[in-house]
This record gives C-alpha cells, structure tokens and sequence, in this order.
C-alpha cells in the first residue's frame, strides 16, 4: 500500500518525508535546521523525529515513519553500520531510506545519500600539519571521537596522510563530549610536554582540549574539523591553526534536496552527493561558507 | 496437634473470627475502586492512550500498535527479569549491557558461519556465565548489587568494543525470523517477550523458588532460618538474569541485524528497563513486586515514546514529557498504594 | 485523684482497610497515676497509644492535651506536648551510637556544635538511672533486644515531659530489669507524670498499676481503679471467662539425651557453655537482660560461628555456623528478636506460618488458597486473630506475631527445640495456650531449651533450670527444688548462689 | 531511598551483630590495623598509583597531580552533597544534568550580559529551586527518590537544550578566575571542591541538622518519633543538594568556557559521583557514610582515568579498568567492614 502512496504522491509533486535524526548535539540540530528550512521551501511535508544515539531507537523511529506512510525516510543514523536494519525494515516497506553522513558498500537499497567525506576531512588536516611543519620532526596527538566507524575514518584518514617527520604519540578518545576531550588533552599534556600539534576529531571537543592546553601554557597547535562559526573564528584569530570546513546545512539541504528529485526520478542529481569541504586557516577564514542556517 | 484447652476462640468470637465480615461490611465503592491493582498506572496509560488518540489518527491504527509492541519487547524481557531480582531485593544494573555484548558476540558466531541454533545456545550460556559472576560476587562479598553490577556494565561495554574490534558486524539474514517474523499476527520479538512475561509471573506466584525470592527481598536473615537456601537462590536468580539479559541480546540482533559499538547504549536499556520496573509497583528495598504492573510500566514508556513521535514533539522537549510522564505515574501508582496500604 | 486530667481520648474510632481496630475508645489519663491498658492480643492497646503519640491518626475522634482537642496529632506534636513513647516494636537507629540514640533529636549544642563529650555523659547519667552499664559508645545495633529496650525506655524517660507510654517495656526483660523500670515508673508517677503502661502480666499490672483500663476488640470494656482489681476479675474482664496454667503432670524425661551443648565460646557472651537436655525434659536457661539467651539463638541455629564447641542433637554432632545443618538435625530455634530475626513483614500471614514447613518437605509449587488451608489448623491452634483474611503479617498486633512465630516453627515435628522468650508479649490466654503446647511438646519426647527472661514462666514450663552469668552456667536447680525467689535471687547473681 | 541491598547492610539494620562487640575485645596489632577507617579503599588506591608511578615518569609529576585534582572537583563537590543526601537514605540522581543545565542558563546569562555576580547568585538559585522540586515531590509523594531524581535528571536534560536552543553558547573570560585561577598553588576549583567537602564533614559530625540526617537515614520512623522535622529537614537537603549542583555547573562552565547540547552528560557525571561516593564507603540503605570515603573515592576514580590516559591503554580496555577497579574498591572497602563493623 505504501508503494501506491508513493506513486501518487509523486502524481501531485507533493511529498511526506521522514527524517530521523541521530542525536541532539549542535550539528545535530543544524542538520534538521536545515532539512526544515529546505521542506518548507520545496513544499514537503516534514516528519521529524530524534534517536538520541541508541540504535534501537532509531530503528523505532523509521518503523513509526513507515507505519504513517511516508514517501521517504531521510536518516542521520546514530552508528555508521548499524542502518542496515533501517534499511530492511524500509525496504519491507516499500520506504526508500536516504542517509546523511555516511555511505554504505552496498549502496543498491538506498535511495542516495550525503555526505561529508571524512577521510578526506582526516587528509586535509594531516596536510595543514606538513605544511605547517615545514619538514621538522614534530610530535602529533589525536583526541579521536567515540569508538566506532565515524571517529575510526575522520582519524584514519589523517593519520595515514601524516607526513614521515611526524609522529603521533598519543591517540585516545575523547566521546565527542568537550569535558571528557579537555581532560584528556590535560592528560596527554602531561604526558607529552612536547606536543607540536593535536587533531581534534570536532570542533566542540577542540575547544575543551585548547582549555587545556591554555592552562597548561602549552602552545600546542590545533587542528579541527566542521567549520562551525565559533570554530572559524578561533582559526581567525590564531587560536586554532585550522579547521576543514564542512556545512551542517549544506548536508541537510542536499538532503531534502537530491531525495525528492530522486523520488522524482530526476536524472540530473547525483545519487551521491558530497559535502564540498573547505580548508580553514588564517588566511581563509574569511571565505569560509556558514556552518549553520539561522 | 490438636490443643484446643480451654482454647480462647472459644468466647472471643466476637472479635477473633468475624474479620471477614468486617472487612466487607465498611467499604463501598470507592473502596473497591481502590483496591483495584495498579489504577493509577492504568489511569495514567489510559489518559496518554485517548490524547494521542484524538491528536492523531495514526496512533490507533494495527500497523502502528504492533510497532509499539515490537519496540518494547526487548525492554520488556530484560524488564522481567529485573522485576524477579529486585523482588528478592537484589537489583541488576548490567543486564542492558551484557544484552549488548552479547549481540556483538552473538554476530561474531554469525559472521563466523556458526549455526544459529549453536549461536543461541552459546550466546545465552555467556549471558548466563556473566549473570552467575555478578552472582557470585553480590552474594560471597556483600557488596551492594548496584555497585557490583554498574561495574559489571562498565566492564561490559568495554569488552563490547573489543569484541566488535571497533567495528560492525552483521548477522545478515540469520535472524530474520527471530526479528521480522510474526506469529498469530504479533511480532516474534513480541511472543518471545510474552511468553518470557508470563513464565515469570507463574514462578513468582505459582513456584516455591519464586516465593523464596519474596521471601528473601523481605527479610533476608528469616529467609536463611527458614531453610531457604538464600545464597543458591541468589546465583540461581543472578544467573537467570543473566542468561535472560542473553535472550534479549539475540532478539537486540535479530531487530538490529547488525551489531555496532554502542558505548551507553547498554545503559540506556537498563535505565529503561529499571525506570519501567519500578513505575509498575516493584519496591527498590525488595519483597514486593509484579510482572503486571512491569508490563504496564513497559507499556507505558513505549507508548510515550511513540506519541511523542507521532505528535511531532519537537526533540527537546521529548525527554521533558518522557520525564513528566514517568514522575506522574510513579507518584499515580503511589497515591493508590498509600491509601490502600497499611504501613 | 482529683487532679484534672492531662489526656482525654473521646470517643476514637479508627481503622485498617476498612476492618475497625478502635471503636469510639475513651481514656482519662491523670497526673501522678499509672493506668494500665490490657487486653488480648489485638484488643487494639497498640493503635489506641500509637493514636495518643500521633503515630495513627484517628478516623473519628479526638485526642484532648490540656483542654485542647487535636483531631490528628502527629509525631512531632505530641513530642512537643511533652508525650514520650517507648513503642512495642523496638525502634532504634541501628547504625547510630547508644549515646547518640539516647539524645536523638535533642543533641546539646555548645559552642555552635554537637558537644560529643555533653551527648556521652548525658547518655550514661540516662542509663545510670536506670542501673543499666552499657557501653554507650557502641552501635545501637551491637545491643541484644532487651538492652534495645532498656535504651529506649531510658531515653524517653530522659526526654521527660508530662505523659509517658510505655507499650510492653517488660515484655522480654529479666526480673532485675523489669524491677527497674517498675521502680522508675513509681518514681516518675511520684513526680507528677501520667504513665500509660501496657503489659500482659496480671500480677506486674497488679502491682504498679493505680488504674485499669480493659479492652477488647477494640471498645474498653472495663475501667476502674487498681484496688478495685483482683487477678482473676481482671483475667475475665479480658478474656470473658476464667484462665488457669498451671504446671501439669508430664510424664518423666526419657532417658536419652536429646540435646547436648559442650564447651560452646563465642567471644565473651559464651563462654564455656554446656548443656544437656534429655528427651521429654524442658530446661529452663535463666540470667540478666543481654546475657547469653541471644547469643545462644544465634550459635544453635547456625546463624554464627563459634569460637569453640560442640553441639550434639539426638546422639549426633552438627556443625555448627551453618543453618542448613542446624535445621537438618532437628532442632528448631525460636528467636526473641520477633521483628528482625522472625518474621517476613511483607509476606502475608499463611506463607509465614508455612515458611519452614514448606520449605522442608521440599516443595516446588505453590497456591495461596491451598496454602491457606493447610494454615487454618494453626492460626485455629494457636489463636491468631488478624482483622481481615490473610494481611500480611507486619499489620498483626505484636502477640498474634508472636504466636505465627511459634506455630511456624512447633509445627515442624521438631525433635529439639530452643526457645527464646516464647511468650513475648502474647496475651495471658494465649500464654496458657502456650504453655499446654510446650508441655505437650516434651510430653511427646521432645527435648525443650527455654531461655526465658521470666522466672514464673521457667516455674511453669522447666524440670530443670541452669543459671548463666557472664556467658558461663553458674549453678543448676531442679524446679521442685527451688521457690521462684531463690531462683531469682540465683540468677541475679545474690547471696544464694 | 533507595536501590537498597539485602545483603551487607542488611547485616547493619538487623539487630545483633555479635561480631561487632568482639572485635572490640580482641585487641593486637592485626586489630588496629583493621581499625583504620577505610584501609581496603587506601590500599587499592596506593596500589592504583604506584603500579601508574612505576609505569611512566609523567604520573607523579606536581602538573599531574594538579591536573587530577581539578579534574575531580567538579564530581567532588556533586559527591559532597550526595553523601549527605545518602546518608538521609535519599538518593538524587539529577545532580549531573542540574549542573550541565545550570552551566547552560549561566553562559546564556553572561552571554547576555549579566555580570558574573549576578549569574553566579541566579544559577544557584535556580539550581536550588530545582532541588526543591525534588526534595517536595521525594518528600510529600513518597515516591522512591531514585525514581523522582532520575525523571528530573531526564527532563532537565531536555531543558538544557532549550535554554541552549541547540547551540554552543561561550561564557568568554567572565568566570576565567575560577575555571583557570590557583589559589596557594592550587587550581581554585579544587579549594572550592575543599570548601564544600570541609563543610559537609563538619555538617555532618558537629551539626544537630547532620545528625538529624544520619537519624532519618538509619531510621525514619524513630527520627520522627524523636521529634525530628523529618519533613522540613529533607526539603532542606534537597534544596541544599540542587544548590550544590547549581555551583557544579558554574565550575563545570568556568572550566569548559562554554556550553553545549551534551545529551547524557549529566547522567555520566552523575553515575560517576554515585560510584565515587558508594566505593567510599556511603551505604545507599542511609544512616551510614562519611566525607573522608566519598573523597577517596572521587580520587581512586580520578586517578584511575588519569593512569589509563597516560597508559595509554586502547580506549576498549578503559571501561574495562575502570570497572574492575570499581568492584576491587568495593569488595576491599566491604572486606574490611564487615571484619570490623563500626558505624
Ligand atoms: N497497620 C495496621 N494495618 C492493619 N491492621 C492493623 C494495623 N495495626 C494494627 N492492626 C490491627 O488492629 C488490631 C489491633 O492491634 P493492636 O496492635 O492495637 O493490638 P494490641 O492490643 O496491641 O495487641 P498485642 O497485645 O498483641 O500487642 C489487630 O487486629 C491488628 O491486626
Ligand atoms: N556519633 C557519636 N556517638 C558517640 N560518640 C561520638 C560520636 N561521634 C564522636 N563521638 C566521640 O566523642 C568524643 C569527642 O568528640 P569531639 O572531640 O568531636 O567532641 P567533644 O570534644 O566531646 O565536644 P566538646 O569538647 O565540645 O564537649 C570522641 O571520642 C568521639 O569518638
Ligand atoms: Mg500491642
Ligand atoms: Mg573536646
């Protein structure tokens, strides 16, 4: 029965959507900010509803799309793997899924998605580092994410594009949470009184880890990634070396965007679209695309 | 033995026997009313039921009823058997948890081509392994179960990730029936949870075991005199936990065909579980409790949850009703108690 | 007595879920006067002083403190109307010092501070009045449950103020102890106070008591001056009818030993302790409030370990430390601490009165119903009264938990038994009702150890009675031998002994 | 309160504990050794940091000890008042989301303008208005505390994001003399966390209101018999404890700089300060607890996080640690309890 709602939904150009969203920090909210603001311009009819990072939830959440019969679910899942049950479920259902952020192997069963290559995000910071580096040896810390997919890429990705002269000394978790990031990056600190410089996995956490660092009057250099405004403006004043830009609100308006006019069967959208990323350092700060919409 | 001497019922019978008719004489209605178990739970389900109703068409439709159903059944098995423990004034906060490090271990034995008939097995026999130590430490070093078992969840989680490697592992197509099949029209995850329901209301009022645990979350040192067997019964319901917070971690996998690192989200289902329990009557001290007014707690936050959804409640104020909600049915269900109790 | 009265209860009626526990109760409390409430178990003596004290608050009625009528007193206000109330459960803060529990809610402040030094000597003048040496520093919950009472009448007492309830304060004390408050309840009635005593032995009430106030199912059903009063008059008032125990005539103790204690220490509340008990015979285990008999409860039934020792039932060593293998052997403990070594508040009646039953025929299923059959025979046996069917048991008035108690455990087919203070607070029927039991017991070829703190209740029951002091048996008396007063005088350790 | 045990304090509410007087006879230097106050938890603390010491040279140096010191005072200062309130048999469960929506509303304000005395004095008492709340519905509705704090812990975190609307809101320098300021070479966090765990040990043993709390947690019924404002004195220390939570999250902002959207945050802080304050010693039965262990507690957990950073142990083993440290803390702490059973 979804299948016939969905074709004549289509008839009319007048769609429902889903979105479920994984949690409720800032870029969280921009994201739906975003999507928000990008429905009402193109006339979709928006159902919104929040996993706050449990997995079980999220599945819930698209079952309670599904059972009010949406054309499609758009999904910030709380774990980058873990949609596959989402997308069963939606498939079931005759629900195609859209995913923000992430990209599966197989992306057959899903209707596109985008997203913010984070490997690349990792590489443009390892090659801030080189250039800032200028061949030295330096010593590098990472104050990753939360265990799990997401964190595991952003650092991969710039830890394999370090230059040889840089070492990384210490790596450890900071759970996405400012409090936990600032106390590691005291510890790690302590530990390494040498620290040339720190990639912090998001800039929220970046701002507990220079807390630390300005206490321990180390001049440790940052570099972050999202693009947030406070973020460009710690990069503008020197306080952060850089940062790689990447717009909540650019990923959640494709969104919206490429999902209806693949729902339309519009050729000229990309089932893939990317975040396009730009590098923040004091020079550029300026051009810097706003992070999230008012 | 038979001693009736000059036995006192023979001319107190003014006040010894006619308690029966007593009781029933004062009363009335409103009495009766009262002592219906767990009215205001009830109440309160009903008053979330009939606004989400009348705001919105999709709430009393089949398709979305059974999601609910499906969505709390995890939350419901573990919530049995937590109602069981803290009956026997035991409490078992690493059951979400070790649920979650058993669907990581669980998809392991998947992905590794083992069978699920032998997956199952061994899954629930880890979980029960798991339960047995919390066991064996609550019940040989006295400390708090509390204590013990956060720690255990603790420990849990991290081993989750070990397990995982940091990584997702699906179970594929393994579990389909556990997860997406249906039975009589009901979700296999709802049967399971069902069936788990309704056994341990028959042990808690139909077995001696089950008695023996009312007997032991009331006073510990009568039960042990009495020629319980505290400490057995203890790991047995350690033990139990465990291999129950095992069943549910299969029918976690079976829902979310894939396991990933979910540092908290073992906690998340405990905090659930617990705050379910203990909205439906279950004492926190011990000896009193029931599987219904579980059940309606379990209820009760999966229909919040899901109106909350279908209401379109912007997500922060999500956690506020949540919160409201479960304050307004502990203190509905707490009113009633007090009245009807004695002290 | 002339003197206008302090308390005036009028026309209070309260009740349980619906059952009435008082009916339209009145009750003139004067300066200066010792009134004792009594009644059987469940005449509603407890819910009328907890009403007095503000623990209840009456559905019709009221309390009238100096002239002004109180419909619902609480706790609070009656303290502060100067009622002091030893309740009948024990009711301390266990984790809390002697000192500290004697001084609760009224700790001198000197200096902006707690004055630990003021808590500690105030404390020990309170028990000195008393005559009791207890170290006032240790946790309230090292103390046996005589001491505990001891400790709370002696804080109310400390507390002052112009009534004082006492709800069987005698109830599990030793004579010297008893006498004690005896005394004291004199000395605070010469000084103007009004005592609200409560106490199921006709000759203590008898004796204290200027005024009687009878009750039954929950109404008063006799009021009069003390002097008015006779032993037997009052028993009838009470009961409706006439209550004889005498000592019947057993048949002789087998000659087999049924219970052997030999060398059992424990710390320095045993010490060196031997008994032996032979099949059919009762011996009686006299000594001082806190001495021994707790201890004893707690090594025979394997609740502790001892030191040293060996325990021998029928013949046969048991280990000792370990329940399972007290209970195994045949022996079966009755506790003196009803509330937290005996009954299972939450649970109802019938499951207390079949916990151990059950539990030793190995059952695996159960049925309310079927249970509450099979538990009608005792609640019949041993009287228990309860206001509706089957309530869990925590709502029983503090006799009719006694007697469950008892049922639980007499109706195990039992081959030895050790009884602490079997007839705490249960009211004189049910103790004569009692004491047939007991007899019938060793009448059986049961051997019976009764650790009792009243010595009529060992001149009923015993053959034989040994005397412990300081954890150690220091003298030995046939019954037919000895006077009640001489057994007394052994046992508080004078001139006989 | 509470998540009540059977088992060991069991053995402290009921009646006789034969041991108890003996050990008081036997004397030797086995016993007075036994007899230090909390020797398990001190020996497992040494142990923690002499195995870190040998490790790696960074641990003990006087930046790392300052380090942790600060780390801890904001959980130290939650701890303080919660040992009071478990001593009362209480329990408040939403003093880490108080503290994390405290830190929202107090950068909205001096992102606003306010100054910083004002926000400061506004902030605690909000945060003691919300105490209040608990401490009336605790104390009038008598439902468990466990269960009112943790649906105000949920709906407060959901109110942290409205006052935040979502977004990360700085407090600039305002309140940079506490977050970063020292005071006699130590961080001023840490004095501040001094101060009020010095006051609470003080309330606590030389006050009649910290006295009044040890009666009503040992037992409620005698308190009130004894003429205790029962009622009175837990609005109090509930109002006292939100205060509290109120100065947590001004030393929570002054430290992070700003605040942001932290779903969960305040549940984390919160279960830490439970485990710091239950490993020391603080029955969660009531009537039993003293600052001294709380403040052990808070450093083994302090220093246990420290050590596993500077370990660098892999972050899948950390809750791993943790956790086993937190059941060996406990088990040593009831070990030596139960051989020597004081108050
Ligand atoms: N809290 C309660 N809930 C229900 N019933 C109660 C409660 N308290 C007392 N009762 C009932 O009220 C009746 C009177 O009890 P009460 O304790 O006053 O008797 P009592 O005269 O003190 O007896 P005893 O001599 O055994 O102490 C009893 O039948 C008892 O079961
Ligand atoms: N709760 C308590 N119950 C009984 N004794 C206590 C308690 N707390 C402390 N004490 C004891 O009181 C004694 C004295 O304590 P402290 O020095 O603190 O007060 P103090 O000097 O007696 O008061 P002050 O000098 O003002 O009269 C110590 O031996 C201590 O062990
Ligand atoms: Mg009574
Ligand atoms: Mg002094």
């Amino acid at each position: 029965s979804n299948g016939d709602e969905t074709t004549a939904a289509a008839g009319d150009g007048k769609y429902t959507i889903g979105f479920v969203n994984g949690n409720n920090t800032e870029f969280h909210t921009c994201l739906q900010g975003a999507i928000e603001k990008k429905a009402e311009e193109l006339g979709v009819e928006l159902y919104t509803a929040n996993s706050t990072q449990d997995a079980g939830k999220e599945l819930s959440n698209i079952e309670d799309m599904i059972s009010r019969g949406v054309d499609a679910v758009i999904v910030q899942t709380v774990n980058v793997d873990a949609v596959e049950a989402d997308i069963a479920k939606a498939k079931a259902a005759n629900v195609p899924i859209y995913l923000t952020s992430v990209l599966l192997d197989d992306m057959d069963d899903v209707l596109g998605a985008s997203v913010v290559p984070l490997a690349d995000v990792g590489k443009m910071d390892a090659q801030l580092v080189e250039k800032d580096a200028a061949g030295k040896q330096v010593e590098v810390g990472v104050v990753a994410g939360a265990p799990g997919a997401a964190s595991d890429v952003l650092v991969g990705g710039f830890t394999d594009n370090l230059p040889g002269t840089a070492k990384v000394v210490a790596n450890q978790p900071g759970m996405f949470s400012p409090a936990k990031a600032q106390e590691v990056a005291e510890n790690m600190i302590q530990a390494h009184p040498g620290l040339d410089y720190v990639f912090v996995a998001n800039e929220e956490m970046a701002f507990g880890a220079l807390n630390a660092f300005k206490a321990a009057k180390s001049s440790v250099k940052i570099v972050t990634n999202n693009g947030t405004e406070r973020g460009v403006e710690a990069v503008k004043n020197g306080t952060f070396l850089g940062t790689v830009s990447n717009p909540a609100q650019t990923t959640g308006a494709n969104a919206l965007e490429s999902a209806v006019k693949l729902l339309d069967k519009d050729k000229s959208v990309e089932k893939i679209t990317r975040t396009p990323l730009t590098l923040v350092t004091k020079d550029t700060a300026d051009q810097a695309p706003a992070y999230c919409a008012e | 033995m038979s001693l009736k001497t000059t036995a006192p019922e023979a001319e107190g019978t003014t006040g010894r026997e006619p308690s029966g008719r007593r009781e029933r004489a004062s009363g009335g209605l409103l009495a009766t009313v009262y002592r219906i178990p767990h009215l205001g739970l009830t109440l309160v389900l009903l008053l979330v039921v009939l606004f989400t109703a009348t705001q919105t068409d999709a709430f009393l439709t089949e398709g979305n009823l059974i999601n609910v159903l499906r969505q709390v059944s995890i939350t419901a098995v573990i919530a049995a058997a937590l109602t069981l423990v803290m009956v026997a004034g035991g409490m078992d906060f690493s059951m979400g948890s070790s649920a979650y490090i058993i669907a990581a271990f669980a998809a392991q034995l998947i992905d590794s081509g083992t069978s699920v008939t032998v997956t199952i097995l061994a899954s629930i026999g880890l979980a029960m392994g798991i339960g047995l130590v919390n066991g064996l430490v609550v019940t040989y070093t006295k400390v708090a179960p509390f204590v013990v078992t956060l720690a255990t969840a603790t420990i849990l989680d991290g081993f989750q990730l070990v397990v995982l490697d940091g990584k997702t592992v699906s179970s594929g197509d393994a579990l389909a029936g556990l997860g997406a099949g249906y039975f009589l029209g009901l979700p296999n995850l709802t049967c399971t949870a069902l069936v788990v329901l309704a056994v341990t209301a028959l042990i808690m009022k139909y077995t001696t075991y089950g008695r023996d645990l009312f007997a032991i979350g009331g006073n510990e040192h009568v039960a042990r005199l009495s020629g319980i067997g505290v400490n057995r019964n203890k790991l047995l319901l350690y033990a139990g936990a465990g291999a129950l917070s095992g069943l549910a971690g299969v029918m976690l996998l079976s829902r979310l065909v894939s396991s990933s690192p979910s540092p908290g989200g073992g906690l998340m289902l405990q905090l659930g579980a617990v705050a379910a329990v203990v909205i439906g009557g279950t004492s926190l001290e011990g000896g009193r409790g029931t599987v219904v007014g579980t059940i309606l707690g379990v209820i009760l936050l999966g229909v919040v949850a899901n109106a909350l959804n279908l209401l379109q409640i912007s997500s922060f104020y999500q956690p506020v009703s949540v919160g409201t909600v479960l304050v307004i049915a502990a203190v509905a269900n707490q009113l009633q108690k007090s009245r009807h109790q004695t002290h | 007595m002339i003197t206008p009265a302090v308390v005036r209860v009028r026309g209070v009626t309260k009740s349980f879920g619906g059952a009435a526990a008082l009916k339209d109760v009145g009750l003139e409390l004067h300066p200066g006067e010792i009134h004792a409430l009594m009644g059987m178990n469940g005449a509603g003596k407890s819910t009328l002083v907890n009403v007095l004290a503000g623990v209840h608050q009456p559905d019709q009625g009221t309390v009238e403190i100096d002239g002004h009528a109180h419909g619902s007193l609480t706790m609070r206000q009656a303290r502060r109307l100067g009622i002091s109330f030893v309740p009948q459960r024990r009711e301390l803060v266990m984790g809390l010092s002697v000192a500290e529990n004697i001084l609760l809610g009224v700790l001198p402040v000197k200096g902006g501070r707690v004055s630990w030094s003021t808590v500690k000597a105030e404390a020990r003048k309170a028990l000195d009045a008393l005559g009791i040496d207890l170290d006032v520093e240790q946790s309230a919950g090292a103390l046996t449950v005589a001491e505990q009472t001891m400790v709370e009448v002696a804080r109310e007492v400390r507390r002052g103020g112009r009534v004082l309830i006492l709800d069987e304060p005698t109830a599990c004390l030793g004579a010297h102890a008893s006498q004690q408050v005896k005394a004291l309840v004199r000395r605070l009635r010469d000084e103007g106070i009004a005592i609200v005593y409560i106490s199921h032995y006709i000759d203590e009430v008898l004796e204290v008591a200027d005024h009687v106030t009878v009750m039954r199912d929950g109404q008063v059903v006799h009021t009069a001056p003390a002097a008015d009063l006779d032993g037997p008059g009052l028993v009838k008032h009470m009961v409706g009818r006439d209550v004889v125990s005498k000592r019947p005539t057993r048949p002789a103790p087998q000659d087999e030993v049924g219970l052997k204690v030999r060398g059992l220490s424990r710390g320095r509340y045993i010490r060196d302790f031997g008994v032996e008990v032979r099949k059919g015979e009762v011996v009686g285990v006299l000594g001082a409030a806190g001495d021994a008999q707790s201890y004893l409860f707690d090594l025979l039934s394997g609740r502790a370990q001892a030191d040293t020792g060996e325990l021998l039932v029928d013949g046969r060593p048991v280990r000792l430390g370990k329940v399972r293998h007290s209970l195994r052997s045949g022996l079966r403990c009755v506790t003196g601490d009803r509330r937290n070594l005996g009954i299972i508040p939450g649970l109802s009646v019938d499951e207390n009165l079949m916990l151990a039953t059950d539990r030793f025929a190995g059952r695996r299923l159960h049925r309310d119903a079927e249970q509450s059959r099979r538990a009608a025979p005792r609640r019949d046996t041993y009287g228990v009264v309860t206001l509706s069917r089957n309530p869990a048991i925590s709502t029983l008035s503090g006799g009719n938990q006694q007697k469950v108690l008892l049922a639980k455990w007499l109706e195990t087919a039992p081959s030895v038994v050790f009884l602490e203070d079997p007839t705490n607070g249960v009211d004189v029927a049910a103790m004569a009702d009692i004491h047939t039991i007991i007899d019938d017991l060793a009448g059986r070829g049961v051997a019976v150890l009764l650790a009792s703190s009243s010595a009529e209740e060992v001149m009923r029951l015993a053959d034989r009675a040994v005397v412990v002091r300081s954890g150690r048996v220091v003298a030995e008396h046939d019954i037919t031998r000895i006077t009640r007063d001489e057994l007394v005088a052994t046992a508080l350790g004078g001139n006989n002994s």
